[in-house]
């Protein structure tokens, strides 16, 4: 009962700040978080990026494999989207199978990149129906302070744009960069009451009432949504997070200098 | 037409061993939504001492598919799972329910496209029959994008070639949305024009679940 | 305690019910339930059937793959069948991986269809030792009221006497109906003392000590048998319930109108 | 001979650790069961206020068939471990120990044919050495069909060109049948000539059963 | 409480004892129990060997297949190496999946094959990066009396010195005996407080502080090793130990003949 | 040189969220720690009445080897996790907190040759961090032979080619063993020279230990 005071009394003290236009941590509403991108840290993988925002902290590692294409599509390439919360982020993450919480976050990431067709897939097919390049995109996090998806979504999108494809190693011809075509950021706002708060910390995460990533393209088209919490958004809520989500994601696509 | 439904049918109390249930044929899919509780949760350890849980899960049968799919939850069932169950948590009173659950068994049983959907309004309806106390039904619709066209409800057929899906829940009687995922491409005009298909798409179904309700109450009274 | 008691009494009320010849449904003891068939209600079934028996409801869904045969069965094609028993038939029914209870179901009901030589699996060969017909017969029961073998057993039947071979679609000839050579029918009996009772609900499978099941095919041939429960038959008892299996088995093939 | 069994060695008592234990050795089969019990069920939500459960678990060594066998539960051997648990729960005074269970494991090292018939006859000689009080031993044997003829405990050999398998298991001093099982093709006049021989048959398996007991009790006394 | 005070008192026993010289069961404390091999006891198995160390009993049994080779090593066989701990050897042992505990038995074990190089890998070859045989090491515990590394790896290394290569049955040549080169025997002591035991019992190891495993090969030099267990040895202790281990292996090793 | 170890850098209290937290480069690795407790230990029935359980957890990240890992524990990480766990037992004062969990998770960020030796190190680091009573630290560096030529340290190239691996942890105060693997090939002679190399190693390690912890209280105390 005591956590429940005291999860109460937080709760109160992010909506009376809220209702006043502050945050605990004196950001804006619609002010993010100072963004970090760290290029390649991880040398065994073929692409990788560390982000952090604020004190959220992902790695997103890209590892390149040889496999076969699925059979509906014999001329593409292939990538897979794993995120794994484990206890070192956060030590209410379990270790195990993948709670839905990391599934989700996986799964939108992976919507954005594939969605957006950021990709040029046709580039990594090796032999039509029968070989093409797999790319495995592993979403680590590192600390656990809210927006997973941003930061990870973002760290996903800097470590693709540094994939290089180690054709040289298989013997098929000269290494290449992984061929980006679109610069997907997701961005994600929460709802106090009738406020709205981008780019959450996960304390903020805990006692909003529900959340809504949006992930838009470097032309300012959507290309990946999610809301998520057991809230309820009104149609005009909506649009303004669509707009407010919107001009986040140009400020930090020019972080990366990606698609400009 | 793009603001046009495919057919649906809807039948509520259709399971003899449930606290509620509801059958939806809607295009090509076919679901049924079973509803138990509420009743005490286990293990205690996941009751919260204020509120009910709400689960909503959703199966597909091995056989609902073109390929078969393997029994059991997998990434994209449990991820629709964690959606409907938040949709519907909105809606029910679950402070009234101290530790308990209150869990909707959603099984697929033949999936044209947009079966999260159907699978939504079902589970709302089923947990409507169950006499489960809630500020209101859960309606859900799908727009997308064929070509450049945003059109609503589409048919297995179209999804293959869209280039957008937008499955949205909405709270008919407070305009409140619920559930809402998309991917794809949308520019910010196509995607009010899909809200605006799905909010008009919506209220017919909300009429369609009321009906449904209705017809089931009338067999019993008389 | 209160749960035991109420059994205790359900239970007394079956038993001294049974030694009068009655039932709580009013059904004779060798009186089996009204079935319904409904054939090929899914669609993207290659084929399937939905069988009620009084409130027993099962939908049986078979898929048709290409596999690999077996190695010591080069030249036949492959079956496997899976009973999914889920909440939504039976609140105490549970997710997660099948219990011993949907295996012994699905393993009785493989094996009627197996033993019987129901399918001519030599016509399911595609290419010797590499590629052959895998029948998946997908056992889902939509409402658990007992009997699940006899009421899967059926429905598996119907199911695989509608079914489809998709073999224009893989573009290896024409489609082709399933080759049937058999129809066996599973008949479930339960002992309640010294009486027998045929096509139990589930309430009476819950009391009774313990149950056998007979598959019988069109010529009275046994062809597999199954005998559950905590309970224990005498030979006397056996023979009665082949007697009695044997002649609602042949009641029950009439409403398919198989091997007739 | 159609009614002649594979040699059959049983020996009571073989191992240190548990409170009963039975090695048998028929055809090519051998087969280790080891009791423990009754002792309190975990967890504690499993336990019957009124009664003892009887686990018996059967399993195959991973070196003890032709191609090697993945370690673990397999669906056939859960469906035998259920079938058998059965059985000696009928005989087991389960009443006289509420809350318990009583745990059996059957472990084949070398199977040939009829392998659960092997384990169920060693799983109640380790019962009956561990101490377990039981209303009769269970004795089990199956019989088969080559060609056109009835025929007992049929070898591995035979087995894999059979055209039937009905293993049962009887409480000889009763009569009463508690594991049946079979699948193939048998006419009924053919099933009453199979149980017919696999009667005669347990009488003497049971025979040997009490003979492995009494030499084992004759050891400790002496 | 009261197991912790019978532990308790079973402890100092031992410890007392060993202070003395003396153990439980009347050995030395640098002698090991009775060994008893059985060879070949199981015919289903391509090699297999039972070992009885006191009352410590294992079976270990090798099954030979056809498989792929690691991409790495085209040439060589591939072995893979299983301890199943299951409830009929000790009660405590429980079902489910691989525990810590048998997987380091089974690690060590492999190790102790895999390192001394005992099989010659490279004359598994059945087809250069293709076919090639593999072996699988199969550790099946019977009674549980402590040293499950030593009874264990000595079964493997006896089943092994007995395994036939079943070519002919694959149509691939005759058959042969699996090329064994080197003779690793893994030696386990155990720490009392001053005092190291070897060969230790289940209740010696359960009071140890720690243990030491020692693999060595027929020429003395050491192949694997292992330290388990809460305590700490100091560098004295460790000398004591491979030296007295190494002297067991020896004397273990002439009860099969091995290497000599 | 034989005696010559990999560029070593070590960081301590870089972790938010946790009680305690290291991170340590050692030659090609990339290793975090993390550290939590003591904290009461769920389930309830694993609670040791009178100790503190240390459980060390280590893992590999998918991305940190040449071929990408499948997420999750595999057998080697589960071993590895197991004799760390016993290393850190050792020197943590266990009996001060009855009943209750310490744990330290490793994740192996990027894999060059020893990252057990690295996580045990930078473990041991972490739980300092966190202020759990501690005998002494545990410091951890590998042996190996590549030719004939016994060396310390080996990186992942030399690695490959070895002809053996003596990972051993030291408490370097004490001069304890508390964790010790090999495989490989080493006479008695070259196994001594190994664990004078070690001895060695472990100490110049144990001076950058020091100072790294040194260098966070300094940090925190200006």
């Amino acid at each position: 009962m005591r956590e429940e005071v005291i999860a109460a009394i937080e709760r109160d003290h992010i909506y009376r700040s809220a209702s006043q236009g502050r945050r605990l941590d004196g950001r804006a509403l619609d002010e993010h978080r100072r963004v970090e991108i760290e290029v390649n840290p991880i040398k065994t993988a073929e692409g990788s990026a560390r982000v952090r925002m604020g004190n959220a902290d992902v790695i997103v590692g890209v590892k390149m494999a040889l496999g076969a294409p699925f059979p509906d599509r014999p001329n593409d390439g292939v990538m897979t989207t794993v995120a794994e919360l484990r206890p070192v982020a956060y030590q209410y993450f379990e270790t195990g199978p993948p709670r839905p919480e990391s599934i989700e976050i996986a799964r939108v990431i992976d919507r954005g990149v594939r969605e957006s067709k950021m990709i040029d897939m046709a580039k990594l097919c090796v032999e039509e129906g029968v070989k093409v390049w797999v790319a495995f995109i592993d979403i680590h996090a590192i600390n656990h302070d809210g927006n997973l998806i941003g930061a990870g979504g973002l760290a996903a999108l800097a470590a693709l744009m540094n994939t290089t494809v180690p054709a040289k190693q298989f013997g098929i011809g000269e290494d290449f960069p992984l061929p980006i075509e679109h610069y997907p950021i997701p961005v994600t706002s929460v709802k106090f009451g009738s406020h709205i708060a981008v780019d959450p910390t996960a304390i903020e995460e805990t006692v909003a009432e529900c959340r809504l990533t949006t992930t838009f393209d470097e032309e300012g088209a959507l290309r990946a949504m999610q809301k998520g919490g057991d809230g309820a958004f009104t149609r005009a809520e909506i649009d303004r997070i669509v707009s407010t989500n919107s001009e986040v994601s140009n400020t930090i696509r020019k972080y990366i200098g990606a698609g400009t | 037409m793009p603001d046009e439904l495919r057919p649906i049918r809807m039948e509520v109390g259709v399971h003899r061993n449930a606290d509620g249930s509801a059958y939806v044929e809607w295009g090509e899919n076919k679901v049924l939504a079973v509803a138990y509780g509420p009743r005490e949760l286990h293990p205690k350890h996941k009751q919260h001492p204020l509120k009910a849980l709400v689960q909503c899960i959703y199966n597909m049968a091995a056989f609902s598919v073109g390929d078969r799919k393997r029994p059991g939850p997998d990434r994209r069932s449990q991820e629709i799972s964690k959606v409907c169950s938040e949709a519907l948590t909105h809606v029910v009173f679950v402070e009234e329910f101290p530790k308990a659950t209150i869990d909707v068994y959603v099984e697929v049983l033949q999936a044209g496209a947009g079966t999260r959907c159907v699978g939504l309004t079902a589970a709302s309806l089923a947990l409507a029959d169950a006499g489960i106390p809630m500020k209101g039904l859960v309606t859900a619709c799908a727009a997308g994008k064929v070509g450049d066209r945003v059109v609503l409800d589409l048919s297995k057929e179209e999804d293959n070639h869209g280039d957008a899906d937008l499955p949205v829940g909405i709270v008919v009687n407070t305009g409140e949305v619920v559930l809402m995922q998309m991917d794809g491409h949308l520019t910010k005009g196509e995607f009010d024009e899909a809200m605006g298909l799905i909010d008009g798409a919506t209220r017919k179904i909300y009429e369609m679940q009321v009906a449904a309700l209705k017809c089931k109450y009338q067999e019993v009274g008389e």
